[in-house]
């Protein structure tokens, strides 16, 4: 690390600050202008958090102002915000829980939604009318009871992990991959058709009507400018913040531990792994089960967020879209994958709409290009129609651009000194 | 003067298979906001449309709602096609009191939740009257004994499936089969091979014509002489050229919407249409022109309450509870939970083309609930 | 044979499909021996290592570790009985550090591994510091100090050769299993390889089984040599007795090795 | 021993000061190596000296960052990796890479690949069950699940089933019975009397140089002695560094 | 459920249950060729299928249909373009998405993204060209000569197109049989299979094996495609999604890598299908009904895998320790 404070991290603070500032004051609203400054906000937790070129004197304080104070108060002024820093959130938790399983210990699942689906469809039964008609007396729970069953979730997600691991974790690769793409099917569909002989899942009407935690603190936070849903937005902001941290945390630890090391071997030569004395399905069954549990908790957040959840919410695309952002974050890499993660989530709810907004407005005012008017632009082109055709071109781009991912997973010497001591 | 810009949002699926559907309605909505924007501009306010795709999936749907809740220039969402996406969605725009005003939603549930009654708000019929009277039909009219029911497990056709598979016992229908199959799948064999073995007089489909239009002509390819009946949902185009016009016979379907044909004001609204856009309006393009009609009329008297200044979201939401027009669905007014005070419930024979539809009987029914 | 039995493997029996790969092969080990397994290409000698360390189930057979049954048993079991070995086909972690290679042949005996290490408990980094610290210990015994931050794959075959040595001996086994730990290596290098295996036993106390066509190596090490020939044992006893073997020079040794090793070293061995 | 007195002075490869990189690391510089027409020529070093590299570059399975590998006379500089065999180089790599899933037979197929008429390939098939009449036990077995020292046998008797004009050897030896590594080296030798050129990487450096006529020493990636395969036998450091104690 | 009705009943569920099976195993052969080869699961291939498929309906209903041509030469001509377009956009996916992956030595999932991004982009460039011509959905044109009853039993009987997908499929796979067992280029095939690095060795031009596995592998998803719209009766832009999942799962429950595997496990997942999605309701008297299937269908795939760790033909590894 470098002795001093190097040039660059003055640029970094004044840009921060800057960016901030322009971020409060200029903020109209909506529109390519708003969206820019908010990706402008997000530079310096990328540049922060990278501890190998900026010094962590000067990295920790920036990440946590921009994530601690700035984004709040732009997220206040624009929940919108709010909801796409939650939504990241929500996804980078998956994605770290995927990268245990994937990443680390090197198996293909592509049926992870499942495990989200499991912790939401608890939170949704335990906490809606729908759930108090099937429980019965004591139900539906309190809002405030979330943070118990998120909790429980970790351990209903882990054990569903378990038990579908159990059978499965001898296969091989690929033989896995279908396995669990299977599963996640089996468990969407299960969503889907749990309404009869006995509704437990409302099938494809969903639940509705989800409790929230913590109403009655923003609800009495509110005001009106703030009325009582931003503040809410709020609470879900610091429960997701405080999740992704606890999910970084245990990541690097189980990364740098004997069982990180046992994962790795696994997937780098299971009968040699063996035969040094790691039990083959115990250690994958914990990866699965750990992954899982990450799933469950963020599950429970994503129904008390939706205050609704159908099955459709779950269905192959979604596991896959967390693949992808892992696989285009870095496989392995924590950074990575959290960066993956974000790029997507950003990329779908904000940049690719403020993209076709963009056009559509210029299209709107007729604004015209070495004589052409975008007024002219026949239905076919509908900007908006594209996103998910501009999306596929950006992934072949990326993937491209950067193979190993963005941030590459790289093996960090241990050390005797630094043995055993990760933060 | 600049009093600011208003967005009425478009919120349908612009992509994916019900793209056709989601298409229609925003560019009905376009044409509302060029016809009937003026009133707004002309008080001085900038008025634009901004179309949304919400993937006709909910978490899209969903993540769009909130984006839109947080631009205050956002007075009013047309939206959305699918019930499964509207009633998520529509949570979200009621932390703010935003309006929705949906143009094909029939799920009763987009109106009878507490949660959203301020806000939702359709100009359709309700599946909860809509599936009843395709079962009356059914048992009164085809004289259909032995019911098949097919779903398509997604919100609205396991919903209209159900109130037409209650209603139809209650009339002493033989339900032999009541199954769900997935709105992806395009294989009806399994099924349809045990059709021929029962012999029912009736097979009922709740989902939409992508897959009507198959077990139409799938029925047909393997013999099947049943009668075929289905919802709203089949209410496109294309039904006939899917299922092939050899094979239209003996089909029906309800619908909540009169064929543009039988519109008295439609001919004119189908004219600017192809006009403007260069195609010939889907059957919800005028219940998406409608909808954002709906919007604007009720910005308009909201702004005019407040003297002339840019209104709050939740006077919008209260002023189109008092929208009354003759649109070119038909007559447009709201009772108090939000659903159209009147709605014409039509079952139609289809035939070889969608122009060859016969109107078989029309109902009108007050929505249930409201007042 | 005298003194004290660590592995008593008897009849042991393997065929694939119409081939005994193994067929009825008795051994015994003491503590503290070294032992070679020596017999043609295809003789059955990797197999045989394969049967004992749970990697194939033996079709007939017992062996015993220490008393402990091995049939069964699955190779992470196996090698928590106390039997570690190295693979003919070097088995490395490849893209993980020499270091980190020595590291999860160690996992086994860390207490406390996931939770400790999740809620960073004081007695799982006080364990994972001196795993660190033993690994780099034995990276120096087998002389890899140097690239302990290299990745496996990045190594030279002999360093590899090593590095699997090293590895296995981090298991802390009673018994060392060795699949020609020479091969690859050139005669200065064998010489060195030679010396370590001497230390594995006096230094580590742990026994030895080898496999080996070096002959100078066996025939200096081995306090008893076995020799198979399509899977049977077809000769055992010291280093003289094997050499002059006529079945062994037949089928394995030829003359001109059997000439060439005739030197008087074997005392070296002990 | 040595048959150098055969070899014409005409150079069939030529190795021109050639650097290989992994990533960052060097570890070729500047590699000169002559292989004349009818020579066995032998690479010696210790482990990581870069022997394998070496012919790794030669054969184009790794990239060459400077120089260039002459043979005949031409660059192999833009010759596509799969098209130096049908230029007469063959290739035994470093850990045999035979094809695991298929059988003894199917693996000597593959090394015909470039030859079209099914009798020739025959014809060259029984000879190699005459030479490692070991395989002809095994003709039906997947390669994977060959001992190791049958899968050597496998791997030099494919690379011959193409008939090079040159062989690149890379430890053949390697996991050989003492029996039938006397019996490879007569094999190599033999090959090379029908005129097959041979570059050899061996550890078993004795018996090399014993039938190379000229030797090459390799250490940290660079050449640091060259001879006759006499000399460097004789050689005393060369004996201290690679040939044992005695 | 009487004996009658499953007598009755098991014929035309079988008939239909083959078919489908033949047209997963046709496009499961994409799959297992391509993961055979390079170990990737080509997450691209279902909508490589998609665009065979709108393309040989495309041609039927706008150029051929008013052609004198026998109904029969009208399908194998629109097949043998289908083929052609879906193989040249295989070969494009591999020349553009893969191969500079596998020369960069990205990890074994990179090509998965690179897949799913292809996918993305076929489904909405099909629909925007679709578009500009009208609507996107299109049903096969009618061709009555297709729907000619054949009697199966002396009470029932299957359509002519039933016939013609057995004997189109069925030649399709027998030739993939033949060429990659009996030829050169088969061999060359499984050689790059097992280990590129020594096939390169052998005088193979790996690039150009992995090119020509696309291009058959994408060849038969054309073929696969046109068959599909027929049995099916339409296409859109998304319908390449569901049956490309399926017929990923055949490969994998036949043994992905293995040829005949992918014939197996795509003929057994159609007939479990089929037969679940017909007398599981009646089994249980409506209480499951047939959108319980994929559940059936999976769930029969574990157990199978449970037992069967490498697929129904997929043969164990020869690894040897
Ligand atoms: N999994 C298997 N399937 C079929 N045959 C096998 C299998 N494993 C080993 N064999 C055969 O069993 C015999 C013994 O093999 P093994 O590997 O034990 O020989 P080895 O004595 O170690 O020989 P080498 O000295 O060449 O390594 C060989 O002929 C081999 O081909
Ligand atoms: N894939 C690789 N990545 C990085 N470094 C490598 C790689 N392969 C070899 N090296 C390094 O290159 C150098 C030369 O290795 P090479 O394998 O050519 O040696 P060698 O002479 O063949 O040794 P041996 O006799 O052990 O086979 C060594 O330092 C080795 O660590
Ligand atoms: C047009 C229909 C498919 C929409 C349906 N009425 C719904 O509520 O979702
Ligand atoms: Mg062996
Ligand atoms: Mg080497």
């Amino acid at each position: 690390m470098a002795p001093g404070f190097p040039k660059r991290s003055v640029w970094l603070i004044a840009y921060t600050l800057a960016v901030t500032l322009l971020c409060v004051f200029v903020f109209t609203g909506n529109g390519l202008i708003d969206t820019a400054a908010f990706l402008a906000l997000l530079v310096p937790l990328f540049i922060a958090s990278d501890f190998d070129k900026c010094d962590p004197r000067v990295g920790m304080p920036v990440f946590a102002f921009v994530l601690l104070c700035a984004l709040p108060i732009i997220g206040m002024r624009n929940t919108f915000y709010l909801d796409v820093a939650i939504q990241v959130g929500i996804f980078a938790v998956l994605a770290l829980g995927l990268n245990i399983v994937v990443g680390f210990a090197g198996l293909l699942d592509l049926g992870f939604i499942a495990f989200f689906a499991v912790g939401a469809y608890l939170w949704a039964i335990v906490s809606s009318p729908h759930g108090a008609a099937l429980l019965g007396v004591g139900f539906p729970l309190q809002g405030d009871a979330f943070f118990v069953v998120a909790v429980a979730a970790v351990f209903v997600a882990a054990g569903t992990g378990a038990l579908l691991g159990l059978p499965v974790l001898r296969l091989k690769g690929d033989y896995l991959a279908i396995v669990t793409l299977g599963f996640g099917e089996v468990i969407r569909v299960l969503a889907n058709n749990l309404d009869k002989p006995v509704n437990i899942t409302n099938g494809p009407q969903g639940i509705a009507a989800i409790a929230q935690p913590l109403t009655e603190v923003a609800g009495a936070l509110a005001t009106t400018t703030a009325p009582a849903f931003k503040w809410q937005a709020l609470i879900y902001y610091a429960v997701v913040l405080t999740l992704v941290l606890v999910a970084v945390l245990a990541n690097r630890r189980l990364d740098s531990s004997s069982i990180g090391r046992s994962w790795l071997a696994i997937r780098e030569d299971e009968i040699a792994a063996q035969a040094m004395g790691i039990p083959l399905v115990r250690t994958k069954l914990i990866a699965f089960a750990t992954g899982a549990a990450f799933a469950g908790t963020m599950g429970v957040l994503f129904a008390a967020k939706q205050t609704f959840v159908s099955p459709e919410s779950f269905d192959f695309n979604q596991s896959i879209g967390v693949l992808a952002m892992i696989v285009l974050g870095g496989l392995g890499s924590i950074r990575g994958v959290m960066m993956g993660a974000g790029l997507v989530t950003i990329l779908n709810l904000q940049v690719l709409k403020s993209l076709s907004a963009g056009l559509n407005h210029l299209r709107a005012t007729g604004f015209e290009i070495f004589g052409w008017s975008f007024a002219n632009l026949p239905t076919q082109f509908e900007p908006s129609k594209y996103e998910r055709l501009i999306f596929g071109l950006i992934l072949i781009a990326m993937m491209l651009y950067r193979p190993r991912g963005l941030v590459p997973a790289q093996r960090r010497p241990i050390s005797a000194k630094n043995a055993g001591r990760v933060s | 003067e600049d009093k600011g810009t208003i967005k009425i949002v478009t919120q349908s699926p612009l992509s994916g298979q019900q793209s056709v559907a989601g298409e229609g309605i925003m560019l009905g909505a376009q044409l509302a906001v060029a016809q009937f924007g003026k009133q707004l501009t002309d008080m001085g306010f900038q008025l634009s449309l901004q179309p949304e795709d919400d993937q006709a999936t909910p978490n899209v749907g969903v993540a769009n709602a909130n984006r839109i809740l947080n631009d205050p220039a956002v007075l009013g969402v047309v939206g959305h096609y699918n019930s499964g996406v509207a009633i998520p969605s529509s949570e979200v725009y009621a932390k703010d009191n935003l309006v929705m005003v949906s143009p094909a939603n029939t799920n009763p549930a987009i109106t009878d939740r507490e949660t959203t009654r301020a806000i939702a708000n359709r100009i359709c019929g309700r599946d909860d009257i809509q599936g009843p009277a395709g079962a009356n039909f059914a048992m009164d009219t085809l004289k259909a004994k032995k019911v098949y029911i097919i779903n398509d497990k997604s919100a609205y056709g396991s919903g209209i499936a159900q109130t037409f598979e209650a209603a139809a016992r209650k009339n002493g229908a033989n339900v032999i089969l009541s199954t769900g199959m997935d709105q992806n799948e395009t294989d009806f064999s399994s099924i349809l091979n045990r059709a021929r073995v029962d012999q029912p007089d009736l097979i009922y489909y709740g989902g939409t014509y992508p897959q009507g239009g198959l077990i139409i002509k799938q029925m047909r390819q393997k013999g099947l002489k049943a009668a075929f009946l289905g919802g709203d949902g089949l209410d496109s185009g294309d039904l006939q050229k899917i299922a092939g016009p050899e094979n239209m016979t003996n089909a029906y379907f309800t619908t909540t919407a009169l064929p543009l044909s039988q519109m008295p004001a439609a001919a004119a609204f189908a004219q600017t249409y192809k006009a403007k856009f260069n195609k010939d309006p889907e059957v919800y393009s005028a219940y998406g022109y409608d909808s954002a009609r709906v919007v604007i009329e009720a910005i308009v008297a909201a702004a005019k309450a407040k003297g002339g200044t840019m209104p709050s979201r939740a006077a919008v939401a209260e002023a189109v509870r008092g929208v009354k027009f003759d649109g070119v669905t038909g007559a447009i007014a709201f009772n108090n939970r939000g659903d159209i005070a009147s709605a014409k419930y039509v079952v139609i024979e289809a035939g070889k083309s969608a122009d060859a539809n016969k109107i078989v009987k029309i109902i009108d029914v007050a929505a249930p609930g409201g007042s | 044979m005298t003194g004290d039995l660590l592995l008593d493997v008897a009849s042991l029996r393997k065929s694939f499909g119409g081939l005994t790969a193994v067929d009825d092969v008795t051994l015994q080990v003491e503590r503290g021996s070294i032992v070679s397994v020596i017999g043609p290409n295809g003789a059955g000698k990797t197999t045989f290592f394969n049967l004992i360390t749970g990697i194939y189930r033996p079709d007939l057979g017992t062996a015993l570790l220490d008393g402990v049954d091995l049939v069964g048993l699955r190779p992470d079991q196996v090698a928590a009985a106390g039997l570690a070995r190295t693979f003919q086909n070097i088995r490395l972690f490849a893209g993980m550090t020499a270091l980190e290679n020595v590291l999860v042949a160690r996992s086994m005996h860390m207490r406390s591994g996931y939770w400790g290490a999740l809620f960073h408990t004081r007695v799982y980094a006080d364990q994972e510091r001196s795993a660190v610290a033993d690994a780099s210990e034995l990276l120096r015994f087998v002389g890899l100090a140097e690239r302990a931050d290299a990745l496996a794959g990045s190594l030279a075959y002999g360093e590899q050769r090593r590095l699997e040595i090293a590895r296995a001996l981090a298991t802390k086994p009673k018994l060392l299993l060795l699949d020609e730990p020479s091969a690859g290596m050139n005669p200065q290098e064998t010489e060195d390889a030679k010396a370590l295996i001497l230390r594995i036993r006096s230094e580590l106390g742990i026994a030895v089984v080898l496999i080996e066509h070096d002959m100078r190596l066996v025939m200096t090490v081995s306090d008893h040599i076995v020799v198979l020939d399509y899977g049977r044992k077809i000769a055992e006893g010291g280093a003289d007795d094997i050499r002059t073997h006529p079945k062994v020079i037949e089928a394995y040794l030829g003359r001109g090795v059997a000439a060439r090793t005739a030197t008087p070293e074997s005392e070296e061995a002990s | 021993m040595t048959n150098a007195s055969k070899a014409t002075a005409r150079p069939l490869l030529e190795v021109q000061g050639i650097d290989v990189f992994y990533g960052a690391i060097h570890a070729i510089h500047g590699l000169s190596v002559i292989v004349n027409e009818g020579e066995i020529v032998t690479l010696i070093g210790s482990n990581g000296a870069g022997k394998t590299t070496a012919l790794g570059a030669i054969s184009r399975l790794l990239p060459i960052r400077s120089g260039d590998v002459l043979l005949d006379g031409r660059s192999l500089g833009s010759v596509p990796p799969h098209d130096v065999v049908r230029l007469g180089l063959a290739h035994v790599p470093e850990r045999r890479r035979i094809f695991a899933d298929l059988t003894v037979t199917e693996n000597l197929e593959m090394g015909a690949f470039t030859v079209r008429s099914t009798a020739d390939i025959a014809s060259r098939m029984d000879e190699m069950f005459e030479l490692f009449p070991r395989l002809a036990e095994r003709r039906k077995q997947f390669g994977g699940t060959l001992s190791g020292g049958e899968q050597q046998m496998l791997a030099v008797a494919r690379a011959l089933m193409q008939r090079p004009r040159i062989l690149l050897l890379d430890e053949p030896s390697m996991g050989l019975s003492p029996l039938f590594v006397e019996r490879i080296f007569d094999i190599i030798e033999t090959i090379n009397k029908r005129g097959v050129t041979i570059l050899l990487v061996e550890q078993n450096a004795h018996m090399a140089l014993a039938i190379a006529s000229r030797g090459y020493v390799l250490k940290n990636g660079m050449i640091v002695d060259q001879g006759s395969g006499a000399r460097l036998r004789s050689d005393e450091s060369i004996q201290a560094a690679y040939l044992g104690a005695h | 459920m009487s004996f009658q009705l499953a007598l009755e009943l098991l014929p035309p569920t079988l008939a239909d249950g083959l078919i489908l099976g033949l047209l997963y195993a046709t496009i499961a052969l994409g799959y297992t060729m391509v993961y055979g080869v390079l170990g990737l699961i080509n997450f691209a291939h279902s909508e490589i299928f998609m665009v065979g498929a709108v393309v040989a309906v495309e041609l039927l209903t706008y150029v051929l249909a008013g052609s004198s041509l026998h109904p029969v030469a009208q399908l194998v001509l629109a097949m043998i373009v289908a083929a052609a377009v879906s193989a040249a956009l295989a070969g494009l996916a591999e020349r553009i998405a893969y191969r500079p992956l596998r020369r960069s030595n990205a990890p074994k999932l990179a090509p998965l993204i690179t897949a799913i991004g292809i996918s993305l982009f076929l489904q909405d460039a099909v629909r925007f060209v679709e578009s500009l011509f009208g609507q996107f959905i299109r049903p096969f044109p009618s061709m009555p000569f297709f729907d000619i009853p054949l009697p199966l039993t002396p009470n029932d009987s299957v359509p002519m197109k039933s016939l013609v997908i057995l004997i189109v499929a069925g030649a399709m796979l027998a030739g993939l049989r033949y060429t990659v067992n009996q030829t050169r280029l088969g061999k060359a095939i499984r050689a790059v299979a097992t280990d590129r690095m020594a096939a390169s060795l052998m005088g193979i031009d790996v690039n150009r094996i992995v090119m020509l596995t696309f291009l058959i592998g994408g060849a038969l998803a054309g073929v696969a495609g046109t068959l599909y719209a027929l049995q099916f009766g339409r296409v859109d832009p998304f319908s390449g999604f569901i049956p490309g999942l399926k017929a990923f799962t055949a490969a994998v429950l036949g043994g992905i890598g293995s040829i005949p595997g992918a014939m197996v496990g795509g003929i057994v997942l159609g007939l479990i299908e089929m037969l679940i999605g017909t007398f599981v309701p009646i089994l249980t008297n409506n209480a499951i009904g047939t959108e319980y299937k994929d559940i059936f269908a999976f769930g029969i795939l574990i157990l199978i895998l449970i037992f069967k760790p490498t697929g129904l033909l997929g043969r164990p590894s020869t690894e040897k320790v």
